[in-house]
């Protein structure tokens, strides 16, 4: 039977895949930029079910987690710290993203991708 | 090393005589030319009387060096021609300078006149001449390679370049010729021996009708008697040649008269029969025709 | 000794430091950015000396008081050390060409510059994979916000176009990445890349397969960050619209850092994964060359070859499993030659105004700057003494020793394309005519210029004594000759005569240093290069001024051929070819209008050089040192190959027919007595070449064709056509250039016969080319000279203002025609007996041909110019210079020397060749020489010949003493002047019956046939650039195809 | 009649373009799609920690002394990825800052609101701002001990600043001490990462101070300080982005 970790990762491939669409489809660069957040949810979700295992909690020491056996009871805290950079950089890139949008509409008064190909052959 | 002085007179010798009978034999040729054309033709010893004039005169104007060099070249050309080559076989007498070099010496005292003529004639600086000089280079250039091809399949045929081993190998009978043992060779050189004895159909470079044209046209009184006298010895020489490496050579005076005379006659005989060529007819009719024959005698050695 | 930590932790303080600076604080800001990039700069400094000097082990920088893979570690190692030195030092002088830019934008932007090469630095030191992804993403957006450096300069929007577009891309590959490392890590159980190379192995069943999947999302996203072909197409867009300055940091330190990356991920990968790479890098480096053909903006252009140059490096890795141990000095070689020329080139783009590549002609004026482009050129593609040369050098002996011939054959396809844009460009640099805009010399923009200068030339340096380690070769930039021709850099503000007299000096002493050490054969070549060198340079004192430029090309030039004659093994051979190919292309380039002759010139020789290359590497096998005797016990199937290549090789450089098509405008275009040099003296080189393989390996059996037979048809069909094409010249100094086609035919027609007299043939014709074409080729480039114009129909009737250049040009053409009694005739001589001893009769008879066609040409040379009417515009022509006159008048003293005792120089060879061809040789009695065949008397004839011609001459002028001269005029046309009298000197089109006769021979095919094979590359080039529309999504489209393909197709060949 | 045939072509020639590059789209996805799937298929969830993650679990509460295991790995096992995170961050912010900069209106130039911000808005964010920024610093204080951490409480907070942004749009934060409380938390947390090279085992080692015990708010070394930091530096940029973003004027 499909473990919870195999669903969430299907989710989260799911995901990529409609974001990677909309970005290659959407000529509207606030458009693609939304498809690319959709697309780093969906690698983000990856990430973390990678990590998941069953019936564990999470890696937290506390009295329902004693540090003796601690081995036994928690699921692998890699992922998730990882998850975290990637969150965190993913956030980076939109903003950055958003700010060129913002400067190429100002710019050449279009959101249209299309239009920016002065730099090409 | 040891030179042998009396090789010089000799070979003055043999100069006076080809003279005189290249002289004779001219104007015989022409008087038969003539008649064959149904005309009078001159007397017998008419070059001897224009030379004998020409010689006489005195010019008061030259184009600088080079001009004087033409004639100077010309005549150099015929002698030494005549005087690398044997002339009689087997006689020490007219054996000549034969001793300083080679067929191939001789092959390019072939050119040697024509492109002393040339520079001459350009620096008369007169536009014919050039157009001459063109026209006449083209044509020899072109005529002489039949002949070489030829002289280089002999050359092969008797793994030498020596006239004497040439000649004395053709010794003993007619059927040893090279007549016979190449003709291929024979036939490519004797078309071209048409082209270069300056006679019809080859004779637009000279022609007696277009008088401005041609190198000869700037010269007169000495330089034209240098002329003459290499038109004199220069056919006779080369003529030598032929029969040296294509007619068994001449063991004799007489029998050399007579092989001259014949080939002579020959390209006089064509003369007769034959228009006259453009330059651009001839080249194509030597690369069309004798230039392959040559080929071939090459290949076939 | 500064733990390498803190050229990050440096770094990082410094970029948050800038925060708490006030805004107006710029000046104070750039101070700070300026130390912090000097002292990153110095802790790789230091580590790499470490390194060097002393062979210590790579060290470890643990943090978080823990020990990998538990914690992040950092390693650095020779390697490490290097490049975070280059990436380093190209951050701070960039900083410093940047200077304008980034005091405007003030501290935010400095701090972006800071941490962008911290992060570069990172990539190149961690070891642990997804800290490699967290600096590749600091790279990321870095790089796109330092794109907009140029923005703030020119405002239009283009690069944050180009940003945007990179970012998009970059989403892609970072989304891969990271599910890539996920994976990776779910089945190894560690992010620690040396961990998981331990770990990868042990896998096996569902599991491995999960990790190669997962690598390969790994290995393809570090990959794509190389902007591999065709998903490349953001980066060619950033690279055109960035600062240079930044596009030298993008393609320098971000390329060497990505490529380490990927030497590291191969390390998890093992070998499986090196086709892979191996295919990507190969076709990224054909195409990018192949589509930079038709580029014409500048920074696009070095964007293209910058990524190529990655391509190839990547290839490399590819063959690490071959390369074993020599990886770094290859790769590094190559790496390190691309990094270092390609900043400069960058740099040096910020100083010019526009974007045109003929823009660059502005550079002109600044020799230094020129000269630095030159380096950097020469560097890239890979010529001595760069390390590149080194690299190339090892890697094609490497690849053919292994067989991977293919390999091989599209390496050097790639490297020509390159050279063929780069040496363009450098004609564009030379010749067009200069924009308006100066250069723009700000000292701090300039310094980074002439640092990459100095670093270029360092690092031959190095590589030279790595070779001389390694290989036990000598470092070429120690080798006398080499060393002598730079000199002459330094020398250059001296004037002209003095260096003048140097070069000659130099060439003598040299000659004098080593004229012991040759035998006969090589003493031949060693006179005309040395000796005939020095001959021809006199010529060279007519030059007034600095001359700027012409002495180290000169030098070069003779440096290589002098090297040449002195090579034993291959590598010293090929070393010295390339230098005095090198050289010759300079020295030809100074001709007024020579620019695109000395390209195809430089195209050809190259071409040739790589087929020689590729020869010699077939024939080494894999061994270290390889003897040019050794060529004799090559043996099939190999030896036929070898053969084949090298005679090819050598043909190009004595212009055989079919690539014979750069030699008439090369020749003819180059300066006066430049032609001379080219002509007289470089084409031997290629005929020495011929001879050393002859000698060595002989008779060849391809397939059952003797290919001595091919070359000597090669040689027959080029001396007829070389001299059909001579008579239609109209150009003088063509004819000429047309003729010693011709020439080298006979040449080589004489060593494929491969007996006594051939060889004696072909050596009297190297000797007496030498000297008459020499001769020719000053006289008529004298004419030229005083008439302004090589025209020969323009011309006439000069003898009586120029008789010195006119006796010159009489003896010289009737020493080429050989007609008695002058030495051409010797040569003739021989050269009939040998054609006696051809067993194939039909190239004999073409070469027969040949012959007469020279008297036509030759003749048609003097009347035209010296003969026939002089022309208004030149009544006042003087006689040629001095120092152009004096050395024809010496040639012609040689000549007549020769010519009356011959045995001087061939009795010499004759009895040297006896120890090769012992039957057939001359015998030699009194002053008779016999062959064979024939026999010959020079002193005899040139008496006879002598005494004959002065009685007819005496008498001759004896009888007209009282003549007097004719005016010009006074012949046909009575005396009056004509209108036009041009008109009447009859020149051009002569010898028409031959044209009409004969015209058809003379059709360009050759001509035809290259210039359509190189339209058919500007054109696949010009159509397959079409498809970088400029459209980011059409980039993102072309990015996942990429993975996809490799995907389906690159996974197939792994286990 | 001519012109409305040629546009009509035209949007048909446009509309099968984009029909094509739909069509191209799904393909390449299906192949991405395969590959994932692929992954997703070979993928075995763990039974047991790998031995990296066993180490974590094991060792942490000794060696750390964080309760969160999460939190001792991101801060001080993997610290460095974490500095590198806080400086991606850092020049996003600069390079926002940077592009944005020439647009953005003097700061004294008079500013109409499009919309009036409703009653209700404005008098909600004055009365939740302060409580969100006490959760915030509260969330990033406790990270070694609960979820959360500086990432997250710095998020909060920035959320605190928008929250003030959307009710007063006009409001104007001081750039200057955006940009000085960021710095000097990156330089103090760069410091302590040095200190820890010369002082405890390494760079970014956490036994600067003492460990403490397991589960008390100053245990866990210098771990707290940093999360501290990093929430304030987190912060500090967030709002920072937000107030260029907010402050360019839209042409």
């Amino acid at each position: 039977m499909i473990s919870l970790a195999q669903m969430a990762m299907a989710a989260g491939f799911i995901l990529i895949l409609i974001g990677f669409y909309g970005a290659l489809t959407q000529r509207n660069l606030l458009r693609m930029i939304v498809a690319f957040t959709i697309a780093d949810t969906g690698v983000n979700i990856v990430l973390v079910a990678v990590g998941h295992m069953r019936g564990r909690t999470a890696p937290i020491l506390d009295v329902a987690v004693p540090a003796a056996d601690a081995v036994a009871r928690v699921i692998d805290p890699v992922p998730q710290a990882l998850v975290l950079t990637a969150i965190v950089i993913g956030l980076g890139v939109t903003a950055l993203m958003l700010a060129y949008a913002l400067k190429l509409h100002a710019r050449k008064h279009t959101l249209d991708i299309a239009k920016m190909t002065e730099l090409k052959w | 090393m040891s030179f042998d002085w009396m090789k010089i007179p000799y070979a003055l010798l043999t100069v006076f005589i080809v003279f005189n009978y290249g002289l004779l034999l001219g104007a015989l040729i022409q008087k038969i030319g003539a008649r064959a054309g149904r005309r009078h033709g001159i007397p017998i010893w008419q070059n001897y009387i224009d030379l004998i004039k020409n010689y006489g005169q005195r010019t008061s104007i030259t184009h600088g060096v080079m001009f004087y060099l033409g004639p100077v070249f010309r005549l150099t050309g015929g002698i030494g021609l005549l005087l690398f080559v044997p002339t009689i076989y087997g006689s020490y007498m007219f054996s000549n300078l034969s001793f300083a070099g080679d067929l191939i010496l001789a092959l390019y005292f072939v050119f040697f006149g024509t492109l002393g003529m040339a520079l001459g004639a350009g620096e008369s600086g007169h536009p014919h001449a050039a157009i001459g000089i063109t026209r006449g280079l083209s044509q020899v250039s072109v005529a002489e390679l039949p002949f070489a091809l030829a002289v280089f399949a002999v050359a092969l045929q008797y793994q030498t370049l020596s006239v004497t081993d040439i000649v004395a190998a053709q010794q003993g009978g007619m059927l040893n010729w090279t007549l016979f043992t190449n003709p291929l060779a024979v036939a490519a050189a004797m078309l071209a021996f048409l082209g270069s004895m300056m006679r019809p159909p080859f004779d637009v470079v000279i022609a007696p009708q277009e008088i401005p044209i041609g190198p000869p046209t700037e010269y007169h009184s000495a330089y034209l008697a240098l002329m003459q006298t290499n038109r004199a010895i220069f056919p006779v020489a080369k003529m030598v040649i032929y029969m040296n490496l294509f007619f068994g050579g001449a063991t004799s005076w007489p029998e050399f008269a007579v092989k001259v005379f014949l080939l002579y006659l020959f390209s006089a005989f064509v003369g007769v029969c034959f228009p006259r060529f453009r330059v651009e007819q001839s080249i194509r009719w030597f690369l069309i025709w004798a230039v392959p024959l040559g080929v071939l005698a090459i290949l076939w050695v | 000794m500064v733990s390498a930590l803190h050229i990050i932790t440096a770094a990082l303080a410094a970029a948050f430091l800038m925060g708490l600076l006030k805004e107006q604080q710029r000046g104070l800001a750039f101070g700070i950015t300026l130390v912090t990039l000097a002292f990153m700069s110095w802790i790789s400094a230091g580590w790499l000396w470490t390194f060097a000097s002393t062979d210590t082990a790579a060290v470890e920088i643990f943090t978080a008081g823990t020990q990998p893979p538990f914690a992040i570690n950092l390693r650095i190692g020779l390697a490490e050390a290097a490049l975070t030195l280059l990436i380093n030092l190209t951050g701070l002088f960039s900083a410093l060409a940047l200077k304008d830019t980034l005091l405007a934008l003030g501290r935010r932007a400095m701090a972006v510059w800071l941490v962008a090469v911290m992060a570069l630095s990172g990539i190149v030191l961690t070891r642990d994979l997804f800290n490699l992804f967290v600096f590749f993403e600091m790279t990321v957006i870095a790089t796109a916000g330092l794109v907009l450096l140029s923005e703030h300069s020119k405002n239009d929007g283009q690069a944050l176009a180009a940003g945007f577009k990179y970012l998009v891309v970059s989403q892609f590959i970072s989304a891969f990445l990271l599910i890539g490392i996920i994976f990776a890590y779910h089945t190894t159980g560690t992010l620690n890349i040396d961990g998981m190379a331990a770990a990868a192995p042990l896998l096996s069943g569902s599991a491995a397969q999960a990790f190669s999947l997962a690598f390969f999302l790994i290995f393809i996203a570090i990959v794509a960050e190389l902007k591999p072909f065709p998903a490349n197409g953001w980066a060619l867009d950033i690279y055109e619209s960035a600062h240079p300055a930044f596009s030298a940091l993008f393609s320098a330190a971000t390329g060497a850092a990505a490529l380490f990356a990927v030497d590291k991920l191969l390390l998890i990968g093992g070998d499986a994964w090196l086709p892979m790479a191996t295919g990507i890098g190969i076709i990224t480096f054909i195409a990018a060359n192949l589509l930079a053909l038709p580029q014409t903006n500048d920074r696009r252009l070095l964007g293209y070859s910058s990524i190529a140059q990655t391509g190839l490096i990547l290839a490399v890795l590819g063959q690490r499993d071959i390369l074993g141990d020599h990886t770094l000095y290859i790769a590094g070689g190559l790496l390190l030659s691309h990094a270092v020329a390609k900043a400069g080139l960058f740099w040096l783009s910020g100083l010019i105004a526009e974007r045109g590549l003929e823009a660059w002609a502005a550079l002109r004026g600044h020799p230094v700057l020129i000269f630095a482009f030159v380096s950097f050129i020469c560097m890239l593609t890979g010529l001595p003494p760069f390390p590149g040369f080194y690299a190339k050098w090892e890697l094609i002996h490497l690849l053919a020793g292994e067989g991977r011939i293919a390999l091989l054959g599209l390496i050097l396809l790639g490297a020509l394309i390159e050279a063929g844009y780069l040496f363009r460009w450098f004609g564009y640099i030379m010749k067009r005519e200069a924009p308006a805009e100066v250069v723009d010399n700000a000292a701090h923009k300039v310094v980074a210029v002439i640092a990459a200068l100095a670093a270029a030339w360092a690092l031959s340096l190095v590589w030279g004594e790595l070779s001389v380690l390694q290989f036990e070769r000598g470092n070429l930039l120690l080798a006398l000759p080499l060393l002598f021709a730079l000199t002459f850099l330094a020398l250059d503000p001296l004037p002209a005569w003095l260096k003048n007299t140097l070069a000659i000096a130099g060439l003598l002493a040299w000659f004098y240093l080593t004229y012991t050490e040759y035998d006969p054969l090589r003493m031949i070549f060693a006179v005309i290069f040395l000796i005939g060198g020095s001959l021809t340079l006199l010529a060279s004192y007519h030059a007034h001024g600095q001359r700027s430029g012409f002495y180290p090309s000169a030098m070069l030039m003779f440096a290589g051929l002098a090297m040449l004659i002195r090579a034993t093994d291959t590598f010293d051979f090929f070393v010295a070819w390339e230098l005095l190919t090198v050289g010759s292309y300079f020295l030809i380039l100074r001709g007024k209008h020579s620019e695109p002759h000395a390209l195809s010139y430089i195209l050809f020789s190259l071409g040739g050089a790589f087929l020689i290359l590729a020869g010699f590497a077939l024939a080494t096998q894999g061994a270290p040192h390889f003897d040019l005797s050794a060529l004799a016990d090559l043996v099939q199937p190999l030896a036929p190959w070898v053969f084949l290549l090298l005679a090819i090789g050598f043909m190009t450089k004595t212009a055989a027919i079919g690539l014979h098509i750069w030699l008439p405008g090369a020749h003819a275009e180059a300066e006066t007595d430049v032609s001379p040099m080219v002509s007289g003296i470089l084409l031997k080189a290629g005929l020495y070449g011929l001879i050393v393989l002859l000698l060595t390996m002989g008779r060849q059996d391809f397939y059952g064709v003797e290919l001595i037979n091919v070359m000597l048809w090669i040689g027959a069909i080029t001396a007829l056509i070389g001299n059909l094409l001579a008579i239609f010249q109209e150009d003088a100094k063509r004819l000429l250039a047309y003729s010693s086609i011709g020439q080298m035919g006979y040449a080589m027609f004489g060593l494929a016969l491969m007996n006594h007299l051939g060889w004696l043939m072909a050596l009297m014709f190297v000797i007496n080319h030498y000297v008459y074409k020499s001769m020719l080729f000053l006289s008529i480039g004298g004419v030229a000279k005083r008439t302004g114009t090589r025209e020969m129909y323009r011309m006439g009737g000069l003898i009586t203002l120029m008789p010195l250049s006119f006796i010159a040009t009489l003896i010289g053409i009737i020493a080429v025609s050989g007609v008695p009694p002058l030495s051409g005739f010797g040569g003739r001589w021989i050269f009939y007996n040998a054609i006696l001893t051809a067993e194939a009769r039909l190239p004999m008879v073409i070469i027969f041909l040949a012959g007469p066609i020279a008297f036509l040409y030759l003749f048609r040379l003097i009347y035209t110019i010296f003969l026939g009417q002089l022309k208004d515009e030149f009544r006042r022509v003087k006689e040629a210079p001095f120092w152009i006159v004096l050395p024809q008048m010496i040639y012609v003293a040689i000549l007549l020397v020769v010519a009356v005792v011959p045995g001087l120089v061939l009795r010499h060879v004759d009895s040297y060749l006896n120890a090769f061809f012992p039957n057939g040789g001359l015998v030699w009695e009194g002053s008779t020489i016999t062959s064979q065949f024939g026999y010959w008397n020079p002193v005899a004839i040139m008496i006879i010949v002598g005494v004959i011609f002065m009685t007819l001459f005496a008498w001759l002028l004896f009888v007209n003493r009282r003549a007097q001269k004719v005016k010009q005029f006074n012949i046909v046309f009575s005396a009056e002047r004509p209108f036009r009298p041009e008109t009447t000197h009859f020149a051009w089109n002569f010898f028409a019956p031959y044209r009409k006769a004969l015209g058809f021979l003379t059709l360009p095919l050759a001509t035809m046939f290259w210039s359509t094979v190189t339209d058919l590359l500007h054109t696949a080039g010009d159509l397959a650039r079409r498809f970088y529309t400029g459209n980011g999504q059409t980039y993102a489209f072309h990015l996942l195809a990429f993975v996809m393909i490799v995907y389906l197709f690159g996974m197939g060949v792994r286990p | 009649m001519v012109a409305p045939i040629s546009t009509l072509t035209t949007r048909q020639t446009t509309r099968q373009t984009h029909m094509i590059k739909r069509a191209i789209a799904l393909l390449l996805l299906f192949a991405v799609g395969t590959l994932f799937a692929s992954l997703l298929l070979g993928y075995v969830p763990d039974s047991e920690l790998n031995h990296t993650a066993r180490y974590y679990a094991e060792r942490t509460a000794g060696d750390v002394g964080a309760a969160n295991i999460v939190t001792a790995i991101v801060v001080t096992y993997r610290g460095l990825d974490t500095l590198g995170e806080v400086t991606v961050l850092f020049i996003s912010a600069a390079i926002v800052g940077l592009v944005l900069a020439q647009d953005r209106l003097p700061s004294d130039a008079p500013r109409q609101p499009r919309v009036p911000v409703s009653e209700l808005l404005s008098t909600g964010s004055r009365a939740l701002t302060p409580l969100i920024l006490l959760l915030g610093v509260y969330v990033f204080v406790n990270g070694h001990l609960t979820p959360g951490g500086g990432f997250q409480g710095g998020a909060i907070v920035a959320s605190g600043m928008l929250l003030l942004l959307l009710a007063d749009p006009l409001k104007q934060f001081s750039h200057q001490l955006i940009s000085v409380l960021e710095s000097l938390s990156g330089l103090l947390f760069v410091g302590i990462g040095v200190l820890g090279v010369l002082l405890a085992g390494g760079f970014l080692d956490n036994r600067l101070l003492p460990i403490g015990t397991l589960g008390e708010l100053f245990s866990a070394g210098v771990i707290p300080v940093i999360y501290s930091l990093i929430g304030l530096k987190v912060g500090a940029e967030f709002s920072s982005m937000l107030a260029s973003l907010s402050e360019t004027e839209e042409t």
